[in-house]
């Protein structure tokens, strides 16, 4: 769909229109709000979100950048200083890391750093993750690295719900934000609420119950982490999928929780292994309901190699729900 | 033949060899064949051929994602690049890279660099080896007019100034950076200025025209050989197309493209050679005939290809010996 | 006294505050009080007090890790910024930012950036909030002539310049980037013609004259606000210490230091006033005796503060409210 | 010190000494070595590493940069595919935020991405950790964010000994290979063999053996872990020490032999503890030797806060011996 219209009570979209609809909303709502980044404007956004926004704003508000990631993310920082609501788009994931040190070392720091005389309300939003043969370049899913830095706000919509009605808190938000959007969901379809309903930032949300063992995940692992859920519910296996929803900060209750009633847990996560935020995961169950766990916390994370071009190398590279369905059975003792 | 009429044909033939590729490229991806993002460089042919003929064998080359044309004017079998982006093991790159990423460590093409103007401190670098192990070689590093907004080319043009590098800046300006037109990206759009600025030579060149690039690359390429340190040319041209198979194309006019293609710089260096009476039917169907087949050759070979082994996934993440 | 006098011992007043304030931060520093990293701008305070004078109370200041002397012109108590190098509770940041993070939002003074370049973004933002809410205000964005070989530099100017934002660039050249001068960082060193070469009106202004910066700076920030978008300012001066506490200051000869210390903007100005009968040796007593004293009491406040509790170490990690 | 010279053998240096001694070596028995970075030549080194070497080695092969870490750090990778053997040195890990990308999205893939045509046999030094009050822009400890990129190697000399002898086999290796040195070590003295002892370049080092528990750690928080060791030893509590030494590739077996041998560990990493290193090696414990543990692993990380310039609050924001000693015990099941 091209068209940014009303959507009736309920109605089913894409996750990228229920990004539009969100960032429509919140430019309709408060004219502090504007969207910045390469080729947001004339182009229609690198993945078609912002798409009609700058025939119904105009340059000014859907705003497009040159290609300087520092500058720009820098500049949402000063605007955010300045009494704005900037919206920053960073095309993706990847070029990120050229922005890094504004979001670490300035966005990060600036309130603790000030002794709480200044406040950052800014939003910045970015493709993440592997799965469209983009290679090694193009596929990194580095939100984990934002969610260790205090003084950020991590979130990763892993529905079209949340894609729709994130933006209004997060914006509401006096920290800086920044919003994961998995490649591989912009065109996955739900059904939204319209209005959308008032969401939390933060907290997870339990997507199925289960008693049998947990699967925690979030972005665009959960619908691979679903279809597990369902393939196990066919050997009698309930699974419980946790989607984290928000990275930073993390709603390790909710965590402990399902560990709890489960025992067994399974975190799936598409960033490489060693280092993944699903160690975080992974460690604070073993630290924190180490008594409670009837097996070792398992991880099914991507391959250590950079993300490869080839459709059979990517795939192979990259967490799948056989091998969620794999982990799941390991950690229920059920040898494969 | 006259050598002149045989450089010229050559130059024909190797920018019909790109156009003819991307066709086919372009259809390919549409039948699936090839995925993930395919930048074509229809238009800007003159470029690549026009630079890449006006450098040594030993001449280092530096491109971006919109690297088939450069792959090809340097001599990368046609078949092998298909391959590649058909992700088999027979691609130079193993099928790892695909269309974004090819790369020769024969022939010194250091490739495909995805990420809008990193491929410019690793020219420098390979300029600075060059120079501090005495060697008279140069790196050239290609880039669009949208990589001169970013950080890394202030910094790397400011670096190979000062440390006098043999690096050539070749800019190819073909007006828009995806959806973002010049103007809209950058305070100066007079680009050469832009690079005079760090004390560079650096000149606008017709980057429609095979000859008039070749020249100047010639030039600059002597310049920097004789120790003038790095230069800068600016290449206008325009892209054909839309800026990948994702783009639909809706910030620039039919008209506006179409103006261009009246410059299409095959059929105005056909003219020229026809003029000069290089060029007749007979031998431009010749030529037609056999980059077809060059293209039908390469897709034959792609499509005989084979996976590289899931067990080898994890190979060459680490080097395997020193280079 | 006529206003054009008060005028004058004003900004001798505030070169003297900076220059006694830092001697006794060094004095402190060697006596364990103060910490970390500190960076004095001895040498260089007619770039402060000239510039901060030229400028609105609503303008806001981006400065460096090189703070002191704009902070203090910008008005904010000696004591409470003391208090901050203490590490103590009563400091502008709580003790929590240091000699390199002097932050006051409510003299819009945005301190303190401790990352080269990294204030220039900031500044950028700033402005075009302002601009986009249709007010007339300057942002000033301090950094020094090291500063412009950072990829962050270009993007910023370039923002500023495409998007005819009110930002003032004001380089403090004083020749070096810790040990590293100017010709050996920038291949073209003529600075100001750099900057125009992202097409911003750029000049550069005696930096050892407060008068000069004074008025170079009212000029240009008169020309933003009339809508003439980014300035950029060279300022030319040097630095009489070492870069930091920690700097053996190896790269550069006594001599070279002595040459500049005749052009001690302190003592040119203070020979200035009193050609011009504004200053004689007894106001000249006063003046210092204020200034000791107002140093006497930062010291005493300092010295009388308080720790932040351990247990508000983790408060503001977060914003406790929107802005 | 500030001259070079040969050390006679045995002699005590510092680790500033040691690395200085470690690159003149390897400029001497190389001519395709050469030291590129901010102020490493004429101003001597900015933590005087490279002292006195600008007078032996001239402006060529001790080569000052302007201030653009991308550009020189990528130039390090171009040189190092043109055959040369450069050692890049980035003033500190915070400013590397700003070659990120080149490290990231170069070095780190262009092996893989290029079926093995290229190798980058590239050394970046940088200096890494807090505790010298230079506040939150100046204090980031984060190597363990390199440590997830698969592509790289990470080294965290945490002693004399390894700082003398570690650049060797750093640059003999083909692949980037980076090394972390932590500010409050440069002036840590120690014993150094003459010439220096052959190290691996990976594998970790147990440093005190040790019975109880299992104290696992890295670089700068070693001393920190040795002298928590002494502290329990007075209690009676023989903790072992592993120093990790290299992140990536990380020596899993010593980890599980140490957790296997003593039944218990701590984990301590300077870095916030959300997403910190340490959370890999904790998870790794969990999932692997889940069955040895005889008590949750506990981590000692620093708070999450950016660093404070006061003393007092940055003594409190990062590990300490004191938090050790109490993390051992706890898990010694001595409550304090
Ligand atoms: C750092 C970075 N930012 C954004 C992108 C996405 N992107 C790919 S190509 C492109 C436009 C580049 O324009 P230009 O440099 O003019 O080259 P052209 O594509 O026109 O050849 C953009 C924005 C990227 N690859 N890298
Ligand atoms: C990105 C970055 N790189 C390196 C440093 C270390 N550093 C601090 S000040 C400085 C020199 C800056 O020189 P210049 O911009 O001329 O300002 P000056 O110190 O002379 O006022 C350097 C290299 C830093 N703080 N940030
Ligand atoms: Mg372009
Ligand atoms: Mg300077």
């Amino acid at each position: 769909m091209t068209e940014v219209s009303a959507t009736p009570a309920g109605a089913t979209m894409t996750y990228r229109e229920a990004l539009r609809q969100g960032i429509r909303d919140a430019m309709l709502a408060d004219p502090r709000v504007f969207l910045m980044g390469e080729d947001v404007g004339a182009y229609g956004g690198s993945f078609g979100v912002s798409r009609d926004l700058f025939a119904e704003f105009g340059p000014e508000r859907i705003r497009d950048a040159p290609l300087s990631e520092s500058a720009f993310v820098g500049a949402g920082i000063g605007a955010a200083l300045g009494g704005m609501r900037p919206i920053v788009e960073v095309m993706t994931v990847n070029f990120s890391l050229l922005a890094l040190d504004q979001i670490v070392n300035t966005a990060a720091t600036l309130s603790h750093m000030s002794g709480g005389q200044f406040a950052i309300p800014l939003v910045i939003r970015m493709t993440t993750g592997a799965g469209r043969q983009l290679a090694a370049q193009h596929s990194h899913s580095l939100e984990g690295w934002y969610a260790h830095v205090p003084g950020l706000k991590v979130l990763a919509p892993g529905t079209v719900e949340d894609a729709r009605a994130i933006l209004a808190p997060a914006l509401a938000d006096p920290n800086p934000v920044l919003i994961f959007e998995h490649g591989s969901l912009y065109t996955a379809k739900g059904p939204v609420a319209e209005p959308p309903a008032a969401v939390s930032l933060t907290g997870a949300a339990v997507r199925r119950p289960g008693e049998d063992l947990s699967i925690i995940t979030f972005g665009g692992c959960l619908p691979k982490a679903l279809d597990a859920a369902d393939r196990l519910a066919e050997e009698g296996i309930g699974a419980e999928v946790l989607d984290l929803r928000c990275l930073r900060p993390l709603d390790v209750d909710a965590i402990l929780a399902t560990v709890r009633k489960c025992h067994r847990a399974v975190v799936v996560d598409e960033g490489w292994r060693t280092g993944s935020f699903a160690a975080e995961i992974s460690a604070r169950i073993a630290e924190d309901a180490f008594y409670d766990l009837d097996a070792p916390v398992e991880r099914v994370c991507s391959l250590e190699v950079p993300i490869p071009y080839a459709k059979h190398l990517e795939d192979a590279a990259l967490p799948s729900v056989e091998q969620i369905v794999r982990a799941a059975q390991r950690t229920m003792g059920r040898d494969v | 033949m006259s050598t002149e009429a045989d450089q010229g044909l050559a130059r024909l033939r190797s920018m019909l060899l790109a156009r003819r590729f991307e066709e086919k490229c372009a259809e390919l991806y549409s039948a699936t064949k090839i995925r993930g993002f395919v930048h074509l460089s229809i238009g800007q042919e003159a470029v690549s051929t026009g630079a890449i003929r006006a450098l040594h064998d030993d001449d280092a080359i530096v491109a971006t994602y919109r690297d088939h044309a450069h792959a090809l004017a340097r001599g990368i079998p046609a078949g092998t690049l298909m391959a590649e982006m058909y992700g088999h093991a027979e691609g130079c790159c193993r099928g790892r890279g695909g269309s974004m990423h090819l790369w020769d460590a024969e022939r010194r093409f250091y490739g495909g660099n995805g990420i809008v103007a990193a491929g410019l401190p690793m020219a420098v670098g390979l300029a600075l080896a060059d120079k501090m192990q005495g060697r008279e070689r140069v790196t050239a590093c290609f880039f669009g007019e949208g990589a001169m907004a970013e950080g890394e080319f202030h910094e790397s043009i400011n670096l190979a100034a000062l440390w006098k590098l043999p690096v050539l800046f070749v800019c190819e300006n073909n007006r828009y950076a995806m959806g973002t037109a010049l103007a809209r990206s950058e305070s100066e759009t007079d680009l050469a200025l832009k690079a005079a600025s760090y004390e560079v030579p650096a000149w606008p060149v017709d980057g429609m025209d095979v000859e008039a690039v070749e020249a100047a690359v010639t030039r600059a390429a002597r310049g920097i050989r004789a120790g003038g340190g790095p230069h800068f040319l600016e290449l206008r041209t325009y892209r054909f197309r839309a800026h990948s198979m994702y783009d639909p194309d809706l910030y620039r006019s039919k008209e506006e493209i179409n103006e261009w293609r009246q410059r299409d710089p095959l059929h105005s260096y056909e003219q020229r050679l026809r003029d000069q009476g290089f060029l007749d039917d007979e031998s431009l169907k010749a030529t037609e005939g056999a980059v077809a087949e060059e293209i039908d050759d390469a897709v034959a070979e792609a499509e005989g290809g084979t996976l590289e082994p899931i067990e080898d996934l994890t190979r060459f993440v680490y080097a395997e010996e020193t280079a």
